[in-house]
């Protein structure tokens, strides 16, 4: 399950995704959306992307890590659209018989999909907004955006 | 003649999601010169898409094809 | 909140625990039964604990991951008494502003686990059963079961 | 006299989850040489909590205590 979605994420249903009797270690990330970055108050994100790019980037970073990490079994759903503070904007299931894949192989996921997949988050404070440029905030676009 | 799939930053911008641009062929490397010279878009650390894929500069966007601009991304 | 229990856990209410409106990632760890070891078939398990000295254990843990990676929240359940292939034996979740201390720490939550809290496993073979010896499943105390 | 409490194989071995030493007081070697002769109770590997607090060799059981054998442990 590889999946660009605009309602909330059941996180249950990720795992399930990723459940069976091989399976020793289920490790997961969920990604929420934080109100204070610094001391910079976020009151609500937007999140864009281009669907199906996305959806099939998504599709081949579980294909990387299969290949990568033998027996592991992956499940990624990104949540696009308004997300208020505390919303689940991702969910990353990877199993494994053993947990070391199931750890190493997660956080590859994560780290792929903030170089990679085409999704864009703009953070909306009181005083402005912007489009966040790249996965750590520390790019941004302000010669496009209103003042911040 | 082919599309162009604009987002972010880029889409508000120019104020639309998409362009379409009237070259027969161009390689990516000139089209992102058509880009920043025409459009007045900035394509530095833009990767571009030709057909949902990621393209390097000197693979060949033809008649048809969907190209996208893709900004640094921040999803996650 | 740091538990021992009898029946199933639920996730989504161990996730609930780390939640708040400064984490901007969760990671959890999942252990599940599961069905082949190398080439043994395991039938089903048997967990059990010293309960108050567990309990206390899993809550220090707790203790330790907030001191070292500031900002974090843990949450540990451990289920103990029969579990079938695929049931949760154990839930790790920690929440954190950023990702990476999330997966250190839940890491670190896990190895503690399998090497001071007083828990113990027993596997049932179709040819026999087991006390495991640690959490690697590489000691084992053949001295004092039926032939495996 | 204090009580010890056993798990896994060890109460297996014994048969019973508990036994009462009647002993005023011990170090910890020394409540292991007991459980080794008198009980045959392996205690290589096996860590000793007093009262819900993993102990040294060097610790003192007293009266009243309840401390408890601990082989090496599975959970997770």
């Amino acid at each position: 399950m590889f999946d660009i979605v605009s309602r909330p994420i059941d996180i249950g249903k990720v795992i399930n995704q990723v459940e069976h009797r091989n399976a020793g270690a289920i490790v997961t990330f969920i990604g929420t959306v934080r109100e204070m970055t610094q001391d910079k108050k976020t009151l609500y994100l937007e999140y864009e992307a281009y669907e199906p790019m996305a959806r099939e980037m998504l599709s081949n970073i579980g294909k990387e890590i299969k290949k990568q990490w033998p027996g592991t079994v992956t499940a990624i759903v990104h949540r696009i659209g308004h997300l208020d503070i505390g919303d689940i904007a991702v969910v990353i299931a990877v199993s494994s018989p053993h947990r070391s894949d199931a750890y190493e192989a997660n956080r590859y996921a994560i780290e792929r999909i903030k170089t990679l997949v085409p999704i864009w988050k703009k953070e909306h404070w009181e005083d402005g907004d912007l489009w966040i440029g790249n996965q750590e905030g520390t790019v941004s676009y302000t010669e496009n955006q209103s003042k911040v | 003649m082919f599309q162009v799939l604009l987002f972010a930053h880029l889409r508000e911008q120019v104020g639309s999601e998409k362009l379409a641009i009237r070259e027969k062929q161009l390689t990516v490397k000139e089209f992102k010169e058509l880009m920043e010279n025409q459009y007045k878009l900035p394509t530095q650390g833009v990767m571009i898409a030709i057909n949902e894929k990621y393209a390097t500069e000197t693979d060949i966007i033809a008649e048809g094809d969907t190209v996208a601009l893709i900004p640094p991304v921040s999803g996650g």
